[in-house]
């Protein structure tokens, strides 16, 4: 995407209020969006991502859910069949569990079951990740649960113009799209042109072009890989960093075609790596770029621990040392 | 002893024989009367009803003999559960929505789905595969209790469209433990949707008696979550007709959700696989064959006089007809082509069920290159 | 118009007072007689509970301050609910097994917990991590309504070993939308478990008031699940301690479980994260404060002449102390090992930890050799 | 294990019998196991695997319960901490979910969140996989949402000797553990030598040497494995095939010795290739042996769709020509 300039189209937002106006749109371009979950009339959710909504569109369209994840998922489903688009939150990443059964045997399956009958176009909103201080069950990055799902689209915006225009792809896409929000970046602000044209919903992007390895994320590592890029730089290393975007379908072949040229790939993600989306990128790319790759995939990763104690989850949560530290083994195996 | 009669009482069995349950029509095929609930039909709407009744035990007979048979990987009768089925399926509208199992073969019928739709999946040629929207079914659901969510959904769909359909969602008596199912009561009653929650009390999930599931009648549960309950007999046609109807009207008013437990039983096997002497007496059995919810019917027609030999015969051929023509239907169901599994995992494309897709051609292709086939 | 008002009655909010509502203590500090519930208590036995208030809420003022100072990361104030916790919580005896969801400081203190253990999980050093089993008290649980399943499953424990012990499960009334409530309530009434359902309605779900959970009260819904439910006056301890002991004699009596609404109020925020001006009235506070759980009980205690001055003054200077304690011992409490994050999440060994765990020593020795700070 | 004989202390038995008598070998000897599912009493299971137990034991012991999978899982929960040792039995595995939540967010994390007082030493059995012709969620591979979660161990028996092991060891742990049980496999039988000193619960076997291809599997698909390296060896190529047993943990160091040996992996699983245990496998194995391996790893698993109406099942499972073109693919990298 063209950068955006400050003009008419154009101003500041944090990414919570990017989402906000892409919300706000969707509900005033069609009428069959629907807002659905816990705290998001009156409060406007717990991060405010919905603040005003409710105000404006009305609690038919607005709704305050019951505080049960799996009859929000399966209400919208049924909602959805009655021909509505809606957009459900989810307050934390630990609470959809509740929800998983809705969403794994219902939401992703019914459009096959149906031979393409039926289609839910359903977007399931969830702040993810960790790094704000939070308790247990409000920093966790569950995605690979869900990617591996098939009849499931997921994807996470790492930045508020992404988040903006994501958004609105997502409510607009005629299948169910798990939205994953990077709760660490929503205060993260940034020029939002709302008159710019969108990149596809299903690409990803390269953030940051590079020669020397190449780096790839998605959600909030995007900018601790960009930072990491920065300092590469300053001592001479050009890291290609590609934001993923979409994690269901993953745009391989971008990340092929950068590995190609750098010979060597960094996968970073919260989430424990263990069965995570590196695993996969190690896998696939590694069966794609063979006799290109000068070293192993290397990931880096949370840990195969539950999500540790605020206090000490900065010694869990990649950071820009990690990133170095995988790329320098990379570029020297 | 065990430990769940701590108190000394095991709780004993659900007889069904309260004062609440709604009847209409006694086993022995007398017309009683009930006071809040009435139906007046033509002799036509008897012997409508009764051909229902026939025809789709007809159906469900020669499904289980197609599975027997090996046409058929399993089948969910509904044996014993006709009259709960058709008296609360010939209430429906056609504006309204029902959310069945995976046995309201019944209800499908008054709907209209063809019967041979139903197969499908259990003959293993697709997971379902009609289109709901033709007549407003929607595909089974095997997952307990999760359809009865969809149902408040598509009932609060119907409220924002100010629509005057209304959603009948069933679900059995193991059901009611699920989650699933308590809190779409939930929804239901806090949203005030316009959905009728029809319980088939058949007495067993599975191998499990209701004791397993309520320690008391599940008709009571509705109070607890602020909408009515009723307990009706699901062996009679005239009563699950006329207390769907009432619920139905009701919705339509807009006075929120309702559940109907309809007491029947389960005359069958679970599904084909089961094996129902392991934990049932022939004596349960016997006793619920004298509550044939057919036979009470016909003795209600013969002792009034409703209905021509004509008639009896005609339904007789008819009945013959279709057991011939679902018969056929599925012997002649075509196998689905394996590369269709690829095609409906998303409305839009998908590069990795694309590739996937194209790998699976290029490998199934190149045993036929090569002559010969890949299994 | 909300959808939920078709019937054109938004059915109204919840105010309490109703004939049901069990009350031994007026908000005027009267007492007052209720036929099913009596309670008869020495003097010294209504200055403990009176110590118990205000010390309770003495430790959830020093909790919300160290919050404020940024010593803890967050906090769920109890502020309002004291009497429905001391007075459920006093109820109980050693033997008995407490499952608390994240806001029952004052049954912990009941329990002997340190209160200096359940500020680990609100400072960030833990997710919990005292042993449940030292006080009977089970770690706090986060997923909303998680626990009830627990509490059945433990008072399933009890049954079959014989024990004297009963439990108490509690939750709020958001939770009691959840499916895993009423699947407690359904194992715990199919297997007649010595279990007690102790819901604090504090009128809030974060933001979403008591009608969006339920359209009847709570204590209604146990009644359709097949075991009594009542509610009580949340912010009378003498209401609260008397049905609470009533329902654990019923539980060991092997009578099954109960279901106790205590009607109270949130004073306080959600947590300290929460702005609720955005959502609630000050009138409703207002109305609210009237009711306060301590100054009933000051008030009789007055009226009677219970407690010399030399007690208030003490337990003033207990106050103080238990503020002083809490506040020295929360800043400092140490920050965790990094490295013990690995440490539990296996009983046993299991190679992968181990190999992420020496991965994790070497790069953070690594930074030690290099002589510089990993992050 | 050393071939067990036919001995006193040995009979055939189908690995549903095996499993059978396993449980009531844990029953006997501790009376703190209990065994709780749907229609296991009377009925014996749908599989019968628990059959003739309730009559033995009683209904205090074997509990038919509810049908509601997350108050199974979480009064289980309950009966541990109240010191019990329960086993649950899933019906089948696409009725997993709804416990989804008590399983990922309470059984899983207990023991760290409570620093290690609180051990739950539950075990929760579920019939996984497919290729019995059975209709929608009776065929389908969950490991992959298990495995990924810290705090579950993740097992899988593909024979009647393990499943008669490995079933009591999982229930001596005093971790849980996902038992999965490769139901294609009920029937198959083995002599079970009910003396033998078991292999450890949670390390890799190599079930057939072979020096060209190194060919991994597990539950189901190890049968297969085995089929295909017979065939293979008719044409004169020795395949090494490594049963993982385990899950999580996973034995690398098992895979690890052996490609570094033949240079060749190929990961057989009937789950969906993206983000399956191959994924994780591969990108393993390719950092430990980048130098040894003289082909990428290779993967042939389930497709990225729901599992498939039953007449067409043969298509979608791994089969004895899939896992051999795979190997063909390897060797001719
Ligand atoms: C979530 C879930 N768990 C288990 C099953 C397996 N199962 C299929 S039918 C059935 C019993 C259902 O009993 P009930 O609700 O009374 O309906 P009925 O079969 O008697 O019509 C069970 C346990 C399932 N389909 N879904
Ligand atoms: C499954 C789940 N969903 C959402 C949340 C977020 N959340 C935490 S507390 C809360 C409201 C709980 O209300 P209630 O049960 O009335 O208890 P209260 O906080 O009033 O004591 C919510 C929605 C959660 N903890 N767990
Ligand atoms: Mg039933
Ligand atoms: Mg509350």
């Amino acid at each position: 995407m063209a950068p955006a300039e400050s003009t008419g189209t154009s101003r500041q937002m944090s990414m919570v209020q990017a989402l906000n106006t892409g919300l706000r749109k969707s509900l005033e371009s069609d009428p069959k969006v629907l807002i659905m979950g816990e705290d998001i009339g009156k409060l406007g959710g717990v991060f405010r991502v919905t603040d005003g909504l409710q105000k404006d569109f009305g609690e038919d369209r607005v709704v305050d859910t019951p505080l049960a994840e799996s009859g929000i998922v399966g209400t919208a489903i049924g909602l959805a069949l009655a021909g509505y688009r809606p957009v459900v939150e989810i307050q934390f990443d630990g609470f959809v569990f509740p929800a998983y059964d809705q969403i794994v045997t219902q939401l992703a399956k019914m459009h096959a079951r149906s031979l393409g009958y039926v289609k839910l176009p359903i977007v399931i909103r969830i702040p993810f990740g960790g790094g704000i201080g939070a308790v247990e069950h409000h920093s966790e990055s569950p995605e690979a649960y869900f990617a591996h799902t098939a009849g499931l689209r997921v994807v996470s915006c790492s930045n508020p113009v992404d988040a903006y225009w994501m958004i609105q792809q997502a409510i607009a896409s005629d299948d169910p799209v798990i939205f994953l929000e990077p709760k660490r970046r929503y205060w993260t602000k940034a020029e939002v042109d709302t008159a710019a044209t969108p990149d596809p919903l299903y690409g990803s992007r390269v953030v940051r072009p590079g020669g020397a390895c190449t780096v790839v994320a998605y959600g909030p590592m995007v900018a601790t890989c960009l930072e990491a890029a920065a300092a590469a730089a300053e001592e001479g290393r050009e890291l290609e960093v590609i934001d993923l975007r979409s994690l269901s379908p993953l745009d391989f072949d971008a990340v092929e075609k950068s590995v190609k040229r750098t010979g060597h790939l960094v996968v970073v993600h919260e989430a424990p790596s263990f069965l995570g989306i590196g695993a996969e990128v190690a896998a696939t790319i590694t069966e794609r770029c063979f006799y290109h790759l000068e070293a192993p995939v290397l990931r880096v990763g949370g840990y195969h621990t539950p999500y540790p104690p605020s206090r000490v989850e900065e010694d869990y949560l990649p950071d820009l040392d990690r990133v170095l530290d995988a790329v320098d083994r990379s570029l020297a195996w | 002893m065990a430990v769940d009669s701590t108190d000394g009482t095991l709780f004993p069995p659900d007889s069904g024989a309260g004062p609440e349950l709604i009847q209409l029509l006694t086993p022995e095929g007398e017309r009683v009367e009930h006071p809040d609930y009435s139906i007046d039909l033509s002799d036509d709407e008897y012997l409508g009803l009764y051909r229902d009744l026939v025809l789709v035990r007809r159906f469900d007979a020669e499904a289980t003999a197609l599975q027997r048979q090996g046409e058929l990987g399993l089948w969910a009768s509904l044996l014993g559960q006709e009259a709960a089925q058709i008296g609360s399926g010939r209430a429906l509208s056609p504006n309204d929505y029902v959310f069945p199992t995976y046995r309201e073969h019944g209800v499908a019928w008054c709907r209209g789905v063809d019967p041979l739709n139903l197969l499908g999946m259990f003959r293993g040629v697709n997971h379902g595969g009609w289109d709901p929207r033709e007549n407003n079914f929607q595909l089974y659901t095997i997952v307990i209790g999760a359809q009865t969510l969809h149902g408040v959904g598509y009932a609060m769909g119907v409220q924002r469209d100010g629509s005057d359909g209304a959603v009948v969602t069933y679900f059995g008596d193991g059901a009611s433990s699920q989650g699933d199912v308590n809190e779409a009561f939930t929804f239901a009653a806090v949203f005030n949707a316009p959905v009728v929650f029809f319980c088939q009390n058949n007495q067993w999930a599975i191998s499990e008696p209701t004791e397993r599931q309520m320690k008391v009648p599940l008709y009571r549960r509705a109070a607890g979550f602020g909408f009515p309950g009723v307990r009706v007999d699901g062996n009679d046609v005239l009563a699950c007709l006329a207390v769907t109807r009432a619920a139905l009207a009701r919705a339509r008013r807009g006075e929120g959700p309702m559940l109907i437990e309809a007491f029947t039983y389960r005359m069958g096997a679970h599904t084909t696989s089961d094996d129902p002497t392991r934990y049932r007496s022939n004596a349960e059995l016997e006793e619920w064959r004298l509550k044939d919810p057919i036979e009470r019917l016909k003795s209600y027609l013969h002792k009034q006089g409703i209905g021509t030999p004509e008639f009896f015969a005609a339904l007789e051929a008819e009945s013959e007809e279709l057991g011939k023509r679902v018969r056929n239907g599925v012997r002649t169901m075509p196998d689905p082509d394996p590369v269709s599994m690829f095609a409906h995992v998303y409305a839009d494309s998908h590069t990795l069920v694309d590739r996937e897709r194209a790998e699976f051609e290029a490998y199934h292709a190149s045993f036929v290159d090569a002559g010969e086939d890949g299994h």
